[in-house]
């Protein structure tokens, strides 16, 4: 009886149904849900009998080049079963979600390192601060423009280093 | 005449501490010795981990989930490779799960150790429980030593599998060793510490959580457990063939930082049960399932999680099917166990503060990333 | 007790006795004027053995360095705006005034008495204070302990702020 | 001496018959006055400097480091010397080659005399201890009185060392130390009043001559006294579990935290001096001074009580090596709510026992009832009082509660050992 992956419909269904007009898009692994309500239909998936998402797992930005994303992981431990909610930010210059904490209390200091390592601006946050950089740090070092190395490297590995000539070999199970 | 008023000030557990379990500061504002409020600084072991991780590939970023959580590092690079393999959709052989099992209990077990050790050591047992823990996690260190070569940051887990095949004759006496002497070591520590009463006086009835709370701050592990909420992932969400082993999940009575502490000595005990069943059943057959170095998994994301020593350790690892993970982020539990600190501690005073912390059992580290 | 060492010791006490007490009025931080009081204690009960009254020393230390200097130091603490500082007092004239009457005072005394040397020490051990304590001078002995209970509840009436106590002891 | 075959200097059991002898022979051409100071010196260079000075470095540094590292299963220090024997002297010469620095704000003079203020007293502590029969270097009429009013003064320079620093971890070293002790004194003068009572004396050698004469401990006939002697000494001279004015783990180090070099030093080895002295001083009150129900005829009476200091120190070892550390604020109450009656208890048991002894005009029997009403009383006492003031310690659970499915919150039962909010 392993801990049950709510699909994204079921999800939309059960926001659209706590709070309509709240969920943006679907899809299979997550729900997508719109910024002004957030707050809102979070407290309903947390309250409702049905979904029962007591227990926030897990809250960690995403950078996606052209828009910001926050993504939290929700779970019921009486109901065993675990849900991925996505709210997407598209202004870059100043993001900003509303703030769960006052639905989960144990957000606070992950809402405080999203906003250390994206910048996003959790509206209704108690006291927002960096909580791993020092206050003067400059920039938001987990985004993907955030060009720390020396000389500007673009992010991410784009080729091997060594660049591999033999074909990839395919994968199989060692007798 | 008007009462004697005395103002607070601000006192700084600071990074430079002997018992803040490594550089990890409690800002305290204290009123005479009662502490009116707390506010933890961090940060100062940041090495950025999730940035790097993004310019590395898969099997280069296993190291790094070793420096996190310096204690319990087999934990680490379990649920790594979990994610992993879940993203990339990769078998593991039925040899290698249960050596994964073996190892991380055998982990948790050396942590919980230095655990209980530190504990006593914070509440002013001066070093005493401490040695004995340091002498009894020899042992395992060994085991480590002899299958990864690393005893501390091993290294060992693959993904598809372990890094080596543990050697044939030595690892089975050496874990029946360690079957044999750690029970009694864990009911010798409980005689020593659970029933002295100057111990029970210092972390009975401190740092009190309710169940609620517990899990509204969404704390995990013994921290979780220690309140009454019987959560574990090993039992609810079974990975590497935990539902096959047959053990129990100990949980508090008011989830104070005595029952924090009896929680791990119960987990211990726990532990040994798991890790005799693992090595009776130890199937033969390939120990990994060969994966290249240049993996690319197909886009997506994935979200796996292991029950570590301090709790449900996640990883979200998002793929664009390049060499490296698109978005590298560890749930760090040290992390988020700290964010009901500030109710523990606010009303205790400053000796309370520090056997607070010492239960919560941070390693600055995973706080850090 | 008597011989050149004992004036030796004597005049060296009085010399650091004396000493300590101007100290007492002339330090600038109140812990130093504390610290200077504490030196003149001792030295008293310094005086005290040198006219071979050993348990009167002993007292002495007990009582004055070992408690009141002690509560003295915990009060200076504990009190915040008590002020390191110990000169600004505005009172310097009359103080100078009474400062001097005392003077006059001791000088006459000085002058006045004829100081007949005892003979032998007076040889009253501790067992003969005892006995005499509890038998011709029971009535003072009893008088001063209830005075000083009496002195005690007060301080604590005083110091005692309602709220932080324990909640069931109040109802 | 009936109980000395001869009193010939060359008789070493008591070193005292070597002491008169040399000052006799001094006497003749010295003046009065000049063997007058020469006997204290001979008396502090033997009491002190032979007895006191290794005891401390070799029992107090390198045994205990030793002792504990035995029980923690280390082998403790054993790189200097064969044994780790010049450790002690390792320590010292690295101590006096730390640069000692005293931080800007601090304020210096205070900071410079405390150390001086701390080992003062420690040497006169060991003025009243008798060694041996004749052994004693100032026979003080009120040395009970004496030793208390001595060790109470380096209270004083712990609370100046602490409140000259301007750190906050040594004032907080600083209140504790001067809380602590105020509570933790009243009990130990009520408990050696006690024992002043049953003796009917305040001077330490007749104490030991009252032991040798009835055979018979004071610890075995006043337990009660005994036990609330060894927790105060404890707190007095701060020693696990009751060492909370340097507690490592709270406040890094307390008053010593901007000690360094000698000055730490001195601090460090005059700790141990202390523990020295209230050891010499519970062997010759509790257990019979320097003599041992007459082996005291042949063994010389010195080595007996240096044995009997070393016994009780260990004491002293054996508790630092063992148990954790209590709060201050439960010391306190532990203090005045526990230690404070019972002392008053036993004064009052003692003084009708002294009394009842008197009408039989002290005869010898008597004192071995009292010694079983004693301990008896006793053992009753601490239970039955701590019962009173609100301590179970039997509803504290010892194992914790194993659950098989992973769920929600798990209610207690409602006769499970709830284990009370002490």
């Amino acid at each position: 009886m392993a801990t049950r992956h709510i699909s994204g419909e079921q999800m939309a269904a059960w926001a659209e149904s706590l709070v309509p007009g709240s969920v943006a898009r679907t899809d299979t692994f997550a729900c997508y849900l719109k910024q002004d309500q957030l707050r809102e239909t979070m407290a309903a998936l947390r309250v409702s009998p049905e979904s029962d998402l007591v227990y926030l797992v897990n809250l960690c930005g995403v950078d996606y080049w052209d828009h910001l994303e926050v993504v939290y992981h929700l779970h019921s431990l009486v109901k065993n079963h675990i849900g991925t909610f996505k709210v997407e930010v598209p202004d870059r210059e100043k993001p900003s979600v509303q703030s769960v904490t006052s639905v989960w209390y144990g957000a606070w200091m992950q809402e405080c390192e999203a906003y250390d390592m994206f910048g996003i601006q959790f509206e209704g946050h108690p006291n927002l601060k960096r909580i791993l950089l020092w206050e003067g740090f400059p920039g938001w070092p987990l985004r993907k423009d955030f060009l720390s190395m020396p000389g500007g490297l673009q992010p991410g590995l784009n080729e091997f280093a060594g660049v591999s000539r033999r074909p990839e070999p395919p994968v199989r199970v060692v007798e | 005449m008007s009462p004697v008023t005395s103002e607070p000030f601000v006192i700084n557990i600071g990074p430079q501490h002997p018992s803040t379990h490594g550089v990890f500061r409690i800002k305290a504002t204290v009123d005479g010795e009662r502490i009116v409020d707390a506010e933890s600084v961090m940060g100062y072991l940041h090495r950025s981990i999730e940035k790097l991780a993004e310019e590395r590939t898969y099997t280069q970023n296993i190291p790094f989930t070793d420096r996190t959580d310096y204690l319990s590092s087999m934990a680490n690079n379990l649920g790594y490779c979990l994610a992993v393999e879940q993203l990339a959709g990769i078998g593991v052989p039925a040899r290698a799960q249960a050596i994964r099992v073996i190892m991380s209990e055998l982990q948790r077990l050396a942590s919980h150790c230095m655990a209980v050790g530190a504990f006593a050591n914070d509440t002013g047992a001066w070093q005493t429980p401490m040695m004995w823990a340091f002498r009894d996690r020899e042992k395992i260190m060994d085991i480590f030593e002899m299958c990864s070569g690393a005893r501390l940051t091993c290294n060992y887990m693959r993904i598809g599998g372990v890094a080596f095949d543990p050697p044939a004759g030595t690892f089975e006496e050496a874990v029946r060793e360690v079957i044999r002497i750690f029970p009694p070591l864990i009911d010798d520590r409980a005689d020593v510490l659970v029933e002295n009463e100057i111990f029970v006086a210092r972390t009975r009835g401190i740092g009190v959580l309710t169940a609620e709370m517990a899990i509204n701050s969404s704390l995990t592990g013994p921290m979780l457990r220690g309140s009454g909420v019987a959560w574990d992932i090993r039992k609810a969400d079974p990975y590497c063939g935990y539902e096959q082993y047959d053990f129990e999940i100990p949980i508090g009575y008011q989830g104070d930082c005595f029952d924090r502490f009896i929680v791990r000595l119960e987990e211990m005990r726990q532990s040994v049960k798991i890790i005799e069943q693992a090595l009776d059943g130890l199937p033969g057959g390939p120990y990994k399932t060969e994966v290249p170095l240049s993996l690319r998994p197909p886009a997506g994301e994935a979200y796996a999680r292991v029950e570590g020593a301090r709790g449900e350790l996640g990883y979200y690892v998002i793929s664009d099917e390049g060499p490296a993970p698109y978005r590298f982020h560890i749930r760090p539990p040290s992390f988020i166990n700290l964010t009901a600190l500030k109710e523990m501690t606010v009303g205790g005073t400053v000796a309370d503060a520090i056997v607070v912390l010492g239960s919560v059992d941070i390693i600055v580290g995973e706080v850090d990333r | 007790m008597d011989g050149v060492g004992v004036t030796i010791t004597f005049w060296i006490l009085a010399v650091v006795t004396l000493g300590a007490a101007l100290g007492v009025m002339a330090a600038r931080n109140l812990l130093h004027a504390v610290l200077f009081l504490i030196l003149t204690f001792i030295g008293v009960a310094g005086f005290f053995v040198l006219l071979s009254a050993e348990f009167l020393a002993m007292a002495q230390i007990i009582i004055y360095v070992g408690a009141i200097a002690v509560l003295v130091l915990f009060a200076i603490m504990l009190t915040p705006h008590a002020g390191r500082s110990n000169g600004e007092t505005k009172m310097v004239l009359p103080a100078g005034l009474l400062a001097l009457c005392l003077a006059a005072i001791f000088v006459f005394v000085l002058t006045d008495t004829d100081w007949s040397t005892v003979s032998t020490a007076p040889g009253v051990g501790v067992t003969g204070l005892g006995e005499a304590l509890l038998s011709t001078w029971v009535l003072p002995f009893e008088m001063a302990s209830v005075l000083l209970t009496a002195a005690l509840v007060g301080a604590i009436m005083l110091a005692r702020n309602p709220e932080d106590e324990i909640p069931e002891a109040r109802s | 001496m009936p109980f000395l075959i001869t009193d010939h200097w060359y008789d070493l059991r008591d070193l005292a018959n070597l002491c008169n002898q040399v000052l006799s022979w001094l006497g003749d051409f010295l003046p009065h006055g000049l063997v007058y100071i020469i006997a204290p010196v001979i008396g502090f260079l033997f009491a002190f400097m032979l007895f006191t000075l290794p005891t401390q470095l070799y029992l107090g540094v390198l045994g205990e480091r030793r002792l504990i590292g035995r029980v923690q299963s280390r082998l403790g220090p054993n790189r200097t010397g064969k044994f780790g024997v010049l450790q002690p002297i390792a320590d010292a010469l690295k101590l006096l080659t730390k640069e000692a620095f005293t931080p800007t704000k601090a304020d210096r003079v205070v900071m410079y005399v405390a150390p001086i203020l701390f080992v003062a007293p420690a040497v006169m502590l060991f003025a009243v201890i008798p060694f041996s029969h004749g052994m004693i270097i100032a026979n003080v009429s009120a040395s009970l009185l004496y030793f208390v009013a001595v060790s109470s003064l380096p209270v004083l320079a712990t609370f100046m060392a602490g409140w000259s620093h301007n750190n906050k971890y040594s004032l907080f070293g600083a209140i504790r130390i001067v809380a602590m002790t105020i509570s933790f004194e009243v009990p130990l003068v009520l408990a050696l009043l006690g024992l002043a009572l049953m003796m009917g004396t305040i001077n330490l050698q007749d104490m030991v001559e009252f032991q040798r004469h009835f055979h018979i401990w004071m610890v075995v006939v006043e337990p009660l006294a005994f036990g609330i002697y060894f927790i105060c000494v404890s707190a007095e001279l701060n020693r696990t579990p009751t060492d909370i004015a340097e507690a490592e783990s709270e406040i890094v180090a307390g008053y010593l935290t901007e000690y360094s070099g000698m000055k730490w030093g001195l601090f460090y080895g005059m700790d141990i001096a202390y523990a020295i002295a209230a050891s010499c001083f519970a062997a010759t009150v509790f257990f019979g001074g320097w003599s041992f129900f007459g082996l005291d005829h042949w063994v010389p009476p010195w080595i007996i009580f240096i044995a009997k200091v070393y016994a009780f120190y260990s004491l002293f070892i054996w508790t630092r090596a063992t148990l954790p550390r209590l709060r201050s604020d439960q010391l306190m109450e532990f203090a005045w709510k526990y230690l404070l009656p019972l002392a008053l208890f036993n004064i009052f048991i003692v003084a009708t026992e002294r009394m009842l002894w008197s009408k039989a005009d002290f005869g010898r029997g008597w004192i071995y009832v009292f010694a079983v009403i004693n301990i008896a009383l006793f053992v009753a006492a601490i239970p039955i009082w701590a019962r009173f003031i609100g301590y179970r310690p039997e509803r504290t659970p010892t194992r914790a509660r194993l659950v098989r499915e992973a769920g929600g919150y798990v209610p207690l039962a409602p006769n499970a050992a709830q284990g009370d909010q002490r």
